[in-house]
């Protein structure tokens, strides 16, 4: 595991207009490594990744206040928010393919910035479909619409959208909750695959999932990171009692 | 046989259904607000949609009487209507009156309207391009019109086509250059009355026979259908009461 | 009433309902289309007809009328008349032959004997003898009337001459122009305006200020079609008469830009209500790829939302075909080939409402003729569309 | 392999330049829009201030007044009203609760379809065929009030349909678990709510009514009397202003057509806001049961 | 417990056009029992609850074969469709009280069926509420709207509004999952009073509800009822292999 810290978050709070979401929350992400949000519904799991890329600006209604640096730059800072949104990408709960072509999916990002060379595109769109595992499927019908394929699928092809910018950090939000046990086991492997390159934080509901994808776990409740810590830790030995309550289903 | 009303003895309000011509509604409209002020049950509902409709309204009794302002056509006579000559109406050649024209020919005017002529100075007014304003097809003024100058169904391409009389007279009191032609009876200071032929648009010579544009206001109705509400109104109408009425500013015929 | 029987008898409520809906709405189609049928494949009458002015007893080929004031049908196979009547206390006789053969209407009777008769042709079809000799009204008349063959679809589809009165010659190629012009004008004006302005609505605009706007332009898609109109009669007519200096601001540009004003207010709301409905998770999926705003706009919510744009151009489409009174007051009305944006033009449906107050007979039927093809117009137009619109929604999912 | 960070620009000016320029385009879009129809209602208002008094609302035509064309209206918006809520509505409950998919269900489904989209003129053509002529009303409110009844039976039947859809399954399912039949379900637990949703159906019908012309004008017809009953002919308010319009001559001509359009735009602004104001209140409650 | 069968399945085939979402399903279930359907989503457990009170006849597209029947009667036999579902009552997966008062909400089914008394209305409503554990909360404001309760509250009152119809049976199809933990176990604890009376089928996500509050479970996989026994055994001594997997969280 590397240490260099990629992402830090400081006594992050954020308030829905008068409502409280986030509570003093600090922790710092290494490069490479994967964390797993969990906590009961409503908790401030989304809320809180969605600070991670700046996706919060378009609540107009949400304020926040603490420090996020991503390479040690304030996020908040003077950085471009679509800079920084190509740095970090998202991948959402439900599969939210463009309805485009395949390649027009993976093209767009780039396409965006301003990339316009058929083959360096072409080239692009390839490797971001391998990296995703979804290279085999679909390269035979790369003209055909987004979302004629499958939801793990679809999700996958988020995946690659995403690694198409070459982020740096992929932020996931429940991406498997909305997909069946083996498309599941396919994202879950992919992970696996893609904390070779980048960090990544993934929110989920299962703590199965959590236990088997995350190198480190944080437990929100109630706007509050009540446990933050390696995932072996706060799985078999939690410092807080509603950490292992809520572990040991005894709510939620 | 069908009516359902009474004499005016009796104060059962029945109402008259009156449709057609668009030129014989506003004499229609004066008859009727007169005739209004001795029978109070008695209401004209008048509608001015155009001859054909009246004839075709009285033809099929949707109407009890039907106005034309022209002769019926042949196709028409054969309904088996009865026609009663309530007026005669000249038809006025109608410009701005900014419009310095002060006469136009027979000739002429047909020469404006096949779009022979297309600018005043060719006619005696000031130079600027002739707006033709015109009736639309079946209308009783374009009908008389037409036939009195000898000009069938040629109207110039380009020509601004209304229909009723009103929109004709307000689209040449709107436009400096335009040229139109209502009713006689419904000209007023708004709008120029063109001599033709050198002979003002006016009843005395439509009476006395040289101003040659004219035609008749007509009244259809079915005789056997007819309510005797309606009868009544129009002897009323060939009363001497009624043609004073219709000698202001039309021809009476009795 | 228990309520299982109320259950039941709701039931057939419901399907009653339904079923004068079907009826009601089907009957417009059957009789117009009855109506717009019946100059194409029937003549105006069976045979010639006869119809007399002051004439007191009249016979032919051994019938005899006595004070007619109807029609006089002659059988359809007849091709020989002898007339005699009386009127004025003249008798007199007429000899016609029918050449049934001939084709050009003014042609097709021979006149033998016609004693003092004057013959003249007022209109197509019909044949008049004057007899003169009385004052004028009082003079003896028979009018004898062909029958109008069944009109060719194409002279009336293609035919360039609208002379519905005497002539009867009833081409509506000109109209059917207009009215592509003028909508085509409109859309091409409006749309690309209201698109704009919706998508900069729906994206940019916060709120607050959006929804008011929002209001006042579903205030302007409500209001009447004639206010346009008027304020079109008021306002551009002159404007365009004085810019261009021409005799008339009546005509194309006129109605056009009409049109495009009137539709824009449609156009807008339902653009710009499709583009709100594009799911908020694709914006955010644009933006998560550091796609800017405007770039997420017309890259995404535009091309997402085109179902929806489609269906507001095609209702915008249909109000300015549809378009009646508006276009009237606006448009000039003639029934021309136009040869520059000035011209005075006429739409399919001024052509009804003008004249249908004015028509008779024939005339009278082609009116819903002309309807028919609006129908048709409008018809193909949305299939059109819809065609398109569904390939898309196919492709999309 | 390849490095999108190096083959991907860096340089986002371009980008920015391009988003301010179209920003404008489209800002400038919307203050044309707003700019001309707001012209239009200033204008219309402005001339037509000065007439807007008692008599000119409550004077017959020949005073230079619009009641008679104001009842014609008000007379022709009930009756179409009358004839068409029962029928739309009913025929959107069958629609949306009973129909399932046969192909009589599909017909009317099409026409509805069809006739939503045709030129209101037809409607008129087919009403003085019909209404006028074959069953010898005369041009009459009632003749038009049948034709436009007709006439907004689809939008009717639509927005209806609209109404019924947004009421959740969750609420026809729990009235049925509770044993209530079908009929109780709709008669107490769906029409209550799609209720707003239906009044909005009836105001827009109406405001469609107010604003119709064409039809209303071969069906209705010009009579500016006063009517004495539904079989009379009349004059609505749209008629009035087109033959002001037309007919428009001198500047209290012109004064009365400004006054009698800003009527009927008065008239859309009421419609407009009882709409809104309806179906906010509705989608407030639903979000309450949602 | 009571060994009386109330309701009994057997061989139920269901399709939904051609798709086969039930397969031979055969289960029987005692007077007074609670038994919890579990298995991963799309398995079929709603739609096996609800062949039980016939809600699957308002689908057009769907068929069943086999036999159910509620005290020895068939009931896709000539049973009152309406009077069936007054003795089976349901309670849905989202509270879905109707846009009326308190008060009307419980009275609407005794309503329905005919009952006008005020004063016998009035206690049956008192009764319910009470049955229902949400007398006390409520009892003040039974004019108010339903819609101002919290879904907890709310769920209470669709409960106490199928207990006003004093229905045999109660099916619950997650009841709780749109519910915080605090109102899940108010309605957990009210399942476990109803039992006295009703027999209950619950539908349910989490595998610990299921364990606290049935006797019996059924396993559902695919349309199959891969097991069916008492809960103890089916969660500490599986017979089915599957059963385990997804019981220990190797899927779903
Ligand atoms: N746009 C918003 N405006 C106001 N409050 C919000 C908004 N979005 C979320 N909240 C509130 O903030 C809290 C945290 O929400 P968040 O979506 O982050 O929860 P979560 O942990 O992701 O839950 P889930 O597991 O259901 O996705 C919740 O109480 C929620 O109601
Ligand atoms: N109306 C329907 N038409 C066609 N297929 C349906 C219908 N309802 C459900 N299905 C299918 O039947 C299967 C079983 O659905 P069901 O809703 O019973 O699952 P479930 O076990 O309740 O799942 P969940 O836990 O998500 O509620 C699913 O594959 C579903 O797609
Ligand atoms: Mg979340
Ligand atoms: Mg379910
Ligand atoms: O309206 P007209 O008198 O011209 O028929």
């Amino acid at each position: 595991m590397n240490t260099a810290v990629k992402l830090e978050v400081r006594d992050l709070d954020l308030f829905y207009g008068e409502f409280q979401a986030l509570k003093k929350v600090c922790f710092s992400l290494a490069d490479r490594e994967v964390a797993a949000f969990i906590g009961p519904s409503g908790c401030g799991k989304s809320t809180c990744i969605r600070v991670l890329n700046r996706m919060n600006d378009l609540i107009p209604s949400c304020r926040i206040t603490g420090t996020v640096t991503l390479d040690g730059e304030n996020i908040y800072g003077s950085m471009d928010v679509t800079a920084l949104r190509s740095r970090v990408g998202m991948v959402f709960q439900k599969p939210n393919p463009f309805a485009m072509s395949i390649f027009d999916n993976v093209a767009y990002g780039p396409r965006m910035q301003g990339l316009r060379d058929k083959v360096t595109l072409s080239a692009l769109v390839e490797e971001s479909l391998k990296k995703a595992a979804l290279w085999e499927e679909v390269k035979d019908r790369l003209k055909k619409s987004a979302l004629s394929l499958s939801g793990g699928q679809q999700q996958r092809l988020c995946i690659a959208r995403s690694i198409a910018m070459e982020p740096e950090v992929i932020l996931m939000d429940e991406p498997t909750s909305a997909l069946d046990p083996i498309a599941t086991a396919k994202i879950e492997e992919l992970i696996g695959e893609l904390k070779k390159e980048y960090s990544i934080i993934i929110v989920t509901h299962a703590m199965h999932q959590a236990a088997r994808v995350s190198d480190r776990t944080a437990f929100f409740l109630m706007g509050e990171l009540v446990e933050w810590g390696n995932t072996t830790d706060v799985f078999t030995n939690p410092r807080d009692r509603r950490t292992e309550d809520y572990i040991s289903g005894r709510f939620g | 046989e069908g009516n359902k009303e009474t004499g005016q003895g009796t104060a059962q309000p029945y109402t008259i259904e009156v449709s057609g011509s668009t030129s014989v509604t506003p004499l229609m409209e004066l008859f009727a607000e007169e005739y209004a002020k001795s029978h109070s049950s008695i209401t004209v509902n008048i509608n001015g949609t155009g001859s054909s409709d009246g004839i075709t309204a009285a033809n099929q009794g949707t109407s009890e009487l039907g106005m034309s302002s022209r002769t019926l056509k042949p196709e028409e006579k054969g309904y088996g209507l009865t026609e009663l000559i309530i007026a005669l109406d000249g038809i006025a050649v109608i410009v701005n009156p900014s419009n310095p024209v002060a006469n136009l020919s027979i000739e002429q005017i047909r020469d404006i309207y096949a779009g022979n002529i297309t600018d005043w100075s060719q006619a005696g007014g000031r130079a600027g391009k002739i707006a033709v304003v015109s009736r639309e097809p079946g209308s009783g003024t374009r009908g008389a019109f037409e036939e009195i100058i000898a000009f069938k169904d040629s109207l110039v391409l380009g020509a601004t086509e209304f229909d009723g009389t009103g929109a004709i007279k307000a689209e040449v009191s709107r436009n400096p250059n335009a040229i139109g032609y209502i009713s006689l009876g419904s000209a007023d200071n708004s709008i120029k009355t063109v001599p033709v032929e050198n002979i003002a648009a006016s009843t005395a010579n439509v009476i006395n026979g040289t101003y040659k544009i004219s035609r008749p206001f007509i009244i259809l109705y079915r005789e056997a259908k007819t309510s005797s509400s309606a009868k009544q109104f129009m002897d009323w109408m060939m009363s001497p009461q009624g043609q004073a009425i219709a000698g202001t500013s039309w021809i009476a015929v009795k | 009433m228990n309520r299982y029987k109320t259950d039941i008898l709701f039931k057939y409520l419901v399907r009653g309902a339904s079923g004068i809906a079907v009826v009601a709405l089907g009957a417009i189609l059957f009789f117009v289309f009855f109506q717009g049928a019946e100059p194409f494949v029937s003549a105006t009458a069976p045979g010639i007809r006869l119809v007399t002015e002051q004439i007191d007893a009249i016979e032919v080929n051994g019938t005899l009328y006595e004070n007619p004031s109807t029609f006089i049908d002659i059988p359809r196979e007849t091709r020989e008349l002898a007339i005699r009547f009386s009127g004025g206390g003249k008798s007199r006789s007429l000899d016609i032959t029918v050449d049934s053969g001939e084709t050009d209407p003014d042609k097709q009777l021979v006149f033998e004997t016609f004693g003092s008769g004057e013959i003249s042709s007022p209109e197509s079809y019909v044949y008049t003898l004057t007899y003169p000799g009385r004052m004028a009204g009082l003079e003896q008349k028979i009018h004898i009337l062909l029958p109008e063959p069944p009109y060719s679809v194409f002279r009336f589809l293609g035919g360039l001459d609208w002379r519905p009165t005497y002539n009867k010659v009833y081409g509506i190629l000109p109209m059917i122009l207009g009215t592509i012009l003028t909508s085509l004008g409109a859309i091409l004006l409006g749309v690309p305006i209201a698109l704009l302005c919706a998508l900069f609505l729906a994206e940019f605009v916060p709120e607050k200020p959006a929804a008011l706007i929002r209001g006042g332009i579903e205030l302007l898609a409500g209001i009447p079609s004639v206010v346009y109109g008027f304020f079109g009669l008021m306002v551009v007519v002159p404007a365009v008469k004085q810019i261009f200096n021409v005799p008339s601001g009546n005509g194309l540009l006129s109605a056009v830009l009409i049109l495009g004003i009137m539709i824009l207010p449609t156009v807008t709301s339902i653009a710009e209500t499709s583009f709100r409905a594009v799911s908020g998770t694709s914006r955010e999926a644009s933006l998560a790829l550091g796609a800017s705003k405007m770039q997420t706009a017309w890259h995404v919510v535009l091309p997402h939302a085109r179902s929806g744009v489609i269906t507001g151009i095609i209702l915008g489409i249909s109000r300015a075909v549809g378009e009646t009174m508006a276009v009237i007051l606006v448009a000039g009305n003639s029934a021309q080939l136009i040869r520059s944006p000035l011209d005075s033009v006429r739409t399919l449906t001024a052509t009804i409402a003008l004249e249908m107050g004015y028509a008779q007979g024939r005339h009278s039927l082609m009116l819903f003729s002309v309807g028919v093809v609006l129908f048709i117009m409008i018809l193909l137009l949305n299939s059109a569309i819809l065609y398109m619109r569904r390939r898309l929604e196919k492709e999309a999912s | 392999m390849i490095k999108p960070k190096n083959i991907i620009p860096k340089d986002r000016k371009n980008q920015r330049l391009t988003d301010r320029v179209l920003w404008w385009i489209m800002a400038g879009a919307v203050a044309l829009v707003i700019g001309v129809l707001g012209f239009i209602l200033a204008y219309i208002a402005g001339q037509a201030l000065g007439h807007l008094n008692l008599g000119f609302l409550l004077g017959s035509a020949s005073q230079g007044g619009i009641l008679p064309m104001a009842v014609t209206t008000v007379y022709v918006v009930a009756a179409s009203l009358i004839l068409a809520l029962p029928v739309g509505i009913l025929t959107a409950v069958f629609l949306t609760e009973y129909a399932g998919d046969s192909r009589g269900v599909r017909i009317l489904r099409l026409a509805i379809e069809t006739l939503a989209g045709i030129p209101s003129i037809l409607y008129g053509l087919f009403g003085l065929l019909v209404f006028c002529r074959i069953l010898g009303f005369g041009q009459s409110i009632i003749a038009g009030a049948c034709t436009l009844s007709i006439m907004i039976l689809p939008v009717i039947i639509r927005t209806t349909e609209e109404a019924i859809k947004t009421i959740p399954d969750s609420f026809r399912e729990g009235s049925l678990s509770l044993g209530a039949t079908k009929f109780q379900t709709i008669r107490h637990v769906v029409l209550p709510s799609a209720l707003p949703g239906i009044v909005t159906s009836a105001i827009l019908a109406m405001g469609r009514v107010v604003g119709e012309s064409a039809p209303v004008l071969l069906t209705v017809g010009i009579a500016k009397n006063m009517p004495r009953s539904i079989f009379d002919s009349g004059r609505t308010l749209t008629i009035q202003l087109y033959y002001l319009t037309k007919e428009a001559i001198n500047p209290e001509d012109f004064g009365i057509a400004f006054a009698t359009a800003a009527v009927l735009i008065i008239l859309v602004v009421i419609i407009n806001t009882a709409t809104r104001i309806i179906s906010s209140n509705f989608r407030k409650k639903l979000g309450g049961g949602l």
